[in-house]
């Protein structure tokens, strides 16, 4: 009798322990992170281009020995959309286990989530989106940003462009915060250097026919058309301007920087401008670093325009809890006080409202189906020339 | 004397064809009037203009003296008309005590505060009305009776038949328009079914009744006065005996031009 | 006394037995990460009804809920409150529980309008996002008190819906569906080109707050912390509570014989003095009001409308709703919400997939059970047990 | 205004209400046989101009580069699949569904819809992005003034006239036209008459789809872009535009057809400052001319079902 009490208490002992065993290892080293990018849509290459290089950044952190923790990464994809971003940006901040992520590659869905990210104490790196408003306009602690604002982008456009002696411009932008925006700092930086808005016309990112609008703008005849969106309706409007023969420069942003805006257009991306905050990931001091990585991982995508502030706002994330461990308040402690931190797109510092101060900006422009720098183009040498460049 | 339903130069035309031809016809209250006369010949249109489903093209139609020839049918049911159909129009998926329930729709309480919020008093209402259709029904078919809650599509014809009168019947319409009530029946049924009509007819005396019968033999014995339509004109009229012999009448109805 | 008054009355307890079952089910189902056992639950969640069907113990289940409604509707509703209260901390999860919620109110609504008028509506989400958007201009440009804010969205929406009412009566079949089609489109275009509403970037949404009570905080019971979404759960439960009272009172009233009459045989039933356009009106308006109000406080809850929260595709999966849980029977409607909306929260695997799925579903119902999974009962104006 | 920029307009105009047209006729030819609304008719236009790629994808990979025989075979291919597909919903679908109420034909063609939409998105290669599509009509264009007339534009719009000109000449002049307008005009007759009803359902479910699959290459064609998701609104706007014409009537489709594009065209002129409201502008009349004439403006018949 006694026995069979004795063994039974053993047996729950045991069981006890083990479970207990369990729990911990469980709960000890598995730390869960996050992300957030446009994996399907018109511009998933530049998402699974992030989505990659944050990965990246994980399975390095994993494979390092030293290492306090193993990460999980969760991937979530907000398709570009406003509306699906906040439904996944609220799972994402809502699961406890999710300690931080690096979030957003649209300005549209960026802006949409800062509020959850603030409401659930989530700390989140947006690691593509340019519009200036997520980072300046609430002062949020949770909310961080690697890569620049759109307007030093926009001083930069309206310098290139006057500078071309082009003095009458058109402009499309799309009616998000991230094409409204765009037009507002390019119309206000253009309008110091004297150039000429000739007509403004908003269009919605899913428009499929702009051939009205197209028809107005002809009518109004400028030199270049300036396109405030992104890559599919870039695409779109590029090949109608061909339909209706019109022969204005397309002068693009930093939305339309990646292959699928070449591939979509084939010859016709030829002389098309676009530009970008911070070097072109070759030229960033951990580029070749970052490269090889990538390269070494066989993604059948390229890192894309943004993949290596991805791989830069993970690692910065991996550092942190290292540093002060899985817990979301101390994470933001310890982003707040980021100065001068090396990092393979160069030093990176947050303002008092987490954004990071990157003063460079590059110029592209299409050639040979290829995304050169400005500098080192045959247009800038004046061996080509964009259509009416005197 | 006055007539209970009165119809002067009726006409009504489909495209090309004319399905009423400046029909006159008159229905004195408490009888029974067989309207009669080969396929086609416009019987069934003349209810339909009667109870408003199709407007009349020319002519008028005085109900106990008023002028319904333009009103909505449900005007004209309100005034006291009610009919059955040729093919049955019941609603299969409602129990039997829901399809007579529709014909009762003038005597029921239609205000949203009473049906949504007044449960006790609709409670009522429902009691008094389902003793009123059971009681009615039982007449024609006491099974019937047993069987309120269930749904017609299961029933056989003369059931349906049965139910479809009921409905007609519940709201006590002073004239009811029967559309040939012994289609797809046997012919036992059909005297059944007739019998217990007259049945219900001795319980409410000022009931009149127009009925379109191909059952020869039935209208004989339940008629006190028969129709005759040829191609929407009343090619004859007056008791049974006497348009069965009428030359014109047996013409129409062997198709002789 | 008519006889159904005296029928033996169906017991109880079968009903309280699913309804525990269902309860335990759920809580596993919601709880469980892993993909695999959440397959594994799945499937043990079909086959389990599957035998309960081979068995027959689902017909004392049904007849218990026929007949002894009242009672076991409580009870539902402390097996919903069991499980938020299982989830107390777990906001994601009660959020899918509120959205679920709201969703089957919704549905409710769109049911009284095609379940029992037979008004085709395609643009079920449309007017829950006249709703969602109500809630979203006025909280923040007023200071119009909460609950209000949630009437005036749903009157907004049954207005709006008026203005169709037009050609909504006049159109039938084919020609009747392109209305509110049409409508559908026309509100998402407008929505996204006009500025004033944030254009295709959509709109913040306050919380709700009722008498300085802030819906969006987290609060604490003793000392355990409670997820703020318990109390959008208490709202919505309410919420549902009192439409699926309104539409069962409403199918068992003249009124809902009226609307079925209707919806069967328009002829005959004008023969028989129903008045066609009055009853039309009343269930479309009544539904869009209903719908409205759904969508009002959904707004609050997620916080952020858009027009492409409320497109084409989102009303049809409001239609998919009604057609897999049974057109016209209120439970079916719950029980498909659950299923269309939790599945694929749950199946990771499948997120991708849920549109297919959606319609894979419906053309199998459509194809092999018309009825739906929850077939709508012949109508019993006063079942036992129910006063 | 310029008399190059108006003729600029109507050349949109035209282009568009050529593409919807060839939808609409589709939906009508439809109605006329078996009195139902296929909804997944857009769909399958998605379909047609994905398959079309794909040929054209599978072709130059085995090193085909003439252009005009790409053209044919491109158009030859998403024709006959989507006759095929035409066929098959019709015999699996559609036809089971004869005795059910007609809302189920339109839910359940929705749905169908959906699949095929989502199939798209899901298996395609990276089928949820816009794809580009080949230029294969030549591009040379005439500028005059604001007008400017490209060859492909005007070539696809000769296309779509001598496509309707020629469904008319089959419905009217031989005896399949016969057989199809026979069941239209009333089926019972027509089987009595010795007509195989089914056989004459599916070879007008055949034709449809194919003209969807031509509307979808053509579509690909002009905008040099195809996207998993452009046949829902081509389909529903094919849908008003047949809705509004008068179901049944092909003339309604092509009136109704043009007549949308019109509207939207329209809508851009005529609100200079808010083109983006066009879709709101033609959708709102839409919705007006149902109110104004609930069952279209030419009717040949009247749909009592649902």
């Amino acid at each position: 009798m006694s026995r069979i009490v004795r063994q039974l208490g053993l047996f729950f002992a045991t069981a006890l322990f083990v479970g207990a065993l369990v729990v911990t290892a469980q709960a000890k080293d598995k730390v869960k992170v996050g992300f957030i990018g446009p994996l399907t849509g018109g511009v998933s290459v530049n998402g699974i281009g992030g989505r990659n290089s944050a990965e990246l950044a994980v399975k390095l952190r994993n494979a390092d020995a030293k290492a306090t923790y193993e990460y999980e990464l969760v991937v979530l994809d907000d398709e570009c959309k406003p509306n699906v971003a906040v439904q996944v940006a609220t799972k994402m901040a809502a699961d406890k286990e999710i300690i931080a992520g690096a979030t957003h590659y649209c300005s549209a869905t960026a802006i949409a989530t800062v509020d959850i990210y603030h409401k659930f104490g989530f700390p989140i790196i947006v690691w593509g989106a340019v519009l200036p408003d997520i980072t300046y306009r609430n002062k949020y602690a949770e909310v961080h940003r690697v890569n620049g604002t759109m307007i030093d982008q926009n001083d930069v456009n309206a310098e290139l462009i006057s500078k071309l002696g082009f003095k009458t411009v058109a402009v499309i932008h799309d009616t998000t915060d991230y094409g409204k925006g765009h037009n507002a700092y390019f119309s206000k930086s253009l309008a110091k250097l004297g150039g000429k808005i000739v007509g403004t016309f908003g269009v919605t990112s899913d428009q499929q026919d702009f051939t009205a609008e197209l028809t107005q703008v002809k009518a109004l005849n400028p030199e270049v058309i300036y396109f405030g969106g992104l890559t599919p309706i870039g695409v779109r409007i590029r090949s109608q301007m061909d339909k209706l023969g019109i022969k204005a420069v397309f002068d693009g942003t930093s939305g339309i920087v990646s292959d699928a805006f070449i591939q979509g257009l084939g010859p016709l991306a030829e002389g098309a401008l676009a530009f970008r905050e911070g070097a072109s990931t070759e030229k960033l001091p951990g580029g070749k670093f970052f490269l090889e990585k990538y390269a070494a991982q066989k993604y059948d995508n390229p890192p894309e325009a943004y993949g290596a502030f991805s791989y830069a706002a993970m690692d910065l994330i991996l550092d942190s809890i290292e540093k002060v461990g899985p817990d979301r308040r101390k994470v933001i402690a310890e982003l707040a006080n980021v100065k001068d931190r090396d990092s393979i797109i160069g030093k990176i510092t947050f303002d008092d409202h987490g954004q990071n101060t990157v003063a460079l900006i590059t110029k592209y422009v299409v050639q040979d189906a290829k995304f050169v720098e400005w500098e080192d183009s045959e247009y800038a040498s004046g061996k080509r020339k964009l259509s009416g460049q005197k | 004397m006055t007539y209970l339903l009165e119809a002067r130069g009726l006409t009504r035309r489909f495209g090309g064809v004319v399905a009423l031809d400046n029909l006159d016809l008159a229905v004195v209250p408490n009888e029974i009037i067989g309207l009669i006369g080969p396929n086609g010949s416009g019987k069934t249109t003349f209810f339909n203009v009667v109870t408003g489903i199709y407007g009349a093209h020319g002519g008028s139609v005085t109900f106990e003296g008023a002028d319904i020839t333009r009103a909505p049918s449900r005007a004209i049911y309100n005034a006291g008309v009610s009919r059955t159909f040729q093919r049955s129009r019941l609603s299969l998926p409602l129990s039997i005590f829901d399809n007579i329930m529709i014909g009762n729709h003038k005597r029921l309480n239609q205000g949203l505060w009473f049906n949504l919020v007044r449960r006790g008093q609709f409670k009522r209402e429902f009691e008094v009305n389902y003793v009123a259709a059971r009681t009615l029904i039982e007449v024609f078919e006491p099974q019937l009776a047993e069987r309120m809650l269930e749904p017609v599509a299961g029933l056989p014809m003369i059931d349906r038949r049965r139910i479809e009168i009921c409905r007609a019947l519940i709201s006590q319409p002073k004239l009811l328009l029967l559309d040939e009530p012994s289609a797809g029946m046997t012919h036992d049924e059909t005297k059944e079914l007739m019998d217990d009509i007259l049945q219900v007819r001795d319980l409410n005396r000022n009931l009149t009744i127009v009925i379109v019968e191909h059952e020869m033999g039935l209208i004989e014995r339940i008629t006190d006065r028969c129709v005759v339509l040829n191609f929407g004109r009343k090619i004859a009229e007056g008791p049974y005996r006497q348009v069965a012999v009428d030359r014109q009448v047996q013409e129409a109805y062997l198709g002789v031009e | 006394m008519p006889e159904v008054m005296q029928e033996p009355q169906a017991p109880v307890l079968p009903g309280v037995v699913a309804v525990a079952f269902s309860t335990a089910y759920l809580i596993a189902l919601l709880a469980v990460e892993m993909q695999p056992l959440v397959i594994g639950l799945l499937a043990f969640g079909i086959v389990a009804v599957l035998a309960a069907h081979y068995m027959d113990w689902l017909d004392p289940v049904s007849r218990s809920f026929a007949e002894r409604e009242g009672v076991l509707s409580a009870y539902a509703i402390l097996a919903a409150c069991v499980v938020a209260a299982f989830f107390h901390d777990n906001h994601f999860v009660l959020l899918l529980f509120v959205t679920v919620l709201l969703y089957a109110v919704a549905t409710l609504g769109l049911n009284i309008e095609f379940g029992y008028a037979g008004v085709l509506n395609f643009a079920g989400a449309s007017f829950f996002g006249i709703g969602a958007y109500t809630s979203a201009v006025l909280n923040t440009y007023t200071a119009v008190p909460h609950l209000l804010v949630l009437l005036i969205g749903g009157t907004l929406a049954a207005l709006i819906g008026s203005l169709l009412l037009l050609p909504v009566l006049r159109t039938r079949g084919h020609y009747a569906a392109l209305v509110t089609i049409a409508f559908a489109l026309l509100l998402k275009t407008f929505l996204e080109v006009n500025d004033v509403l944030g254009g295709p970037q959509g709109m913040q949404v306050k919380g709700m707050s009722i008498l300085g009570w802030s819906f969006n905080d987290n609060f604490e019971i003793g000392k355990i912390e409670m997820s703020f979404y318990l109390n959008y759960f208490v709202t919505s439960m309410l919420l549902l509570c009192t439409t699926f009272v309104l539409v069962r009172r409403l199918e068992r009233s003249w009124i809902g014989l009226n609307l079925d009459a209707i919806r069967l045989d328009e002829t005959a039933a004008s023969c028989f003095g129903l008045d066609i356009a009055r009853w039309k009106i009343t269930a479309f308006v009544l539904g869009n009001f209903v719908i409205g109000l759904a969508g009002a406080l959904f707004g609050m809850v997620g916080g952020f409308v858009a027009p492409n929260n409320y497109t084409f595709a989102d009303s049809l999966i409001m239609v998919s709703i009604l057609l897999l849980g049974g057109i016209g029977n209120p439970w079916g409607v719950v029980v498909a919400t659950f299923i269309v909306l939790v599945l694929p929260e749950k199946l990771q695997t499948i997120q991708e997939y849920r549109f297919l799925l959606y319609a894979l579903i419906v053309i199998v119902v459509l194809l092999f059970r018309p009825e739906g999974l929850l077939p709508r009962p012949v109508r019993r104006y006063f079942p036992r047990g129910r006063a | 205004m310029d008399v190059g920029l108006l003729s600029q307009y109507i050349m949109n105009g035209l282009m568009l209400g050529m593409m919807y047209t060839l939808v609409a006729v589709g939906f009508t030819l439809f109605f006329g046989v078996l009195d139902i609304i296929k909804f997944s008719h857009g769909d399958v236009l998605t379909v047609g101009a994905f398959t079309g790629l794909a040929t054209y994808i599978g072709l130059r990979s085995v090193g085909v580069s003439s252009t005009p025989l790409l053209l044919l075979a491109v158009l030859v291919v998403s024709i006959l699949a989507m006759a095929a597909l035409g066929m098959l919903i019709a015999r699996y679908l559609v036809l089971p569904l004869r005795s059910a109420p007609a809302l189920n034909t339109l839910l359940i063609t929705l749905m169908l819809g959906t699949v095929l939409r989502e199939m798209v998105r899901l298996f395609y290669p990276q089928g949820a992005n816009p794809k580009p599509f080949p230029a294969l009509l030549p591009t040379d264009s005439i500028n005059l003034g604001q007008f400017n007339l490209r060859l492909d534009n005007a070539m696809m719009l000769a296309t779509g006239v001598a496509i309707i000109v020629g469904l008319r000449l089959l419905l009217n002049r031989t005896k399949l036209g016969l057989a199809i307008r026979a069941v239209a005009q009333d089926e019972e007759t027509a089987r009595t008459m010795g007509i195989n009803f089914t056989a004459v359902v599916l070879i007008t479910f055949a034709i449809g789809s194919a003209l969807a699959a031509i509307g979808g290459v053509m579509n690909g064609l002009y905008y040099n872009e195809i996207n998993f998701g452009m046949g829902l609104l081509l389909g529903v706007i094919g849908f008003s535009a047949a809705i509004i014409g008068g179901l049944g009537s092909i003339y309604g489709a092509i009136l109704g057809g043009f007549l949308f594009a019109a509207l939207q065209t329209l809508g851009a002129v005529a609100l200079p400052f808010a083109s983006a409201y066009k879709d709101v502008f033609a959708f709102t009349v839409v919705i007006a001319l149902m109110a104004w004439r609930p069952t279209g403006l030419i009717q040949e018949k009247i749909s009592e079902r649902v």
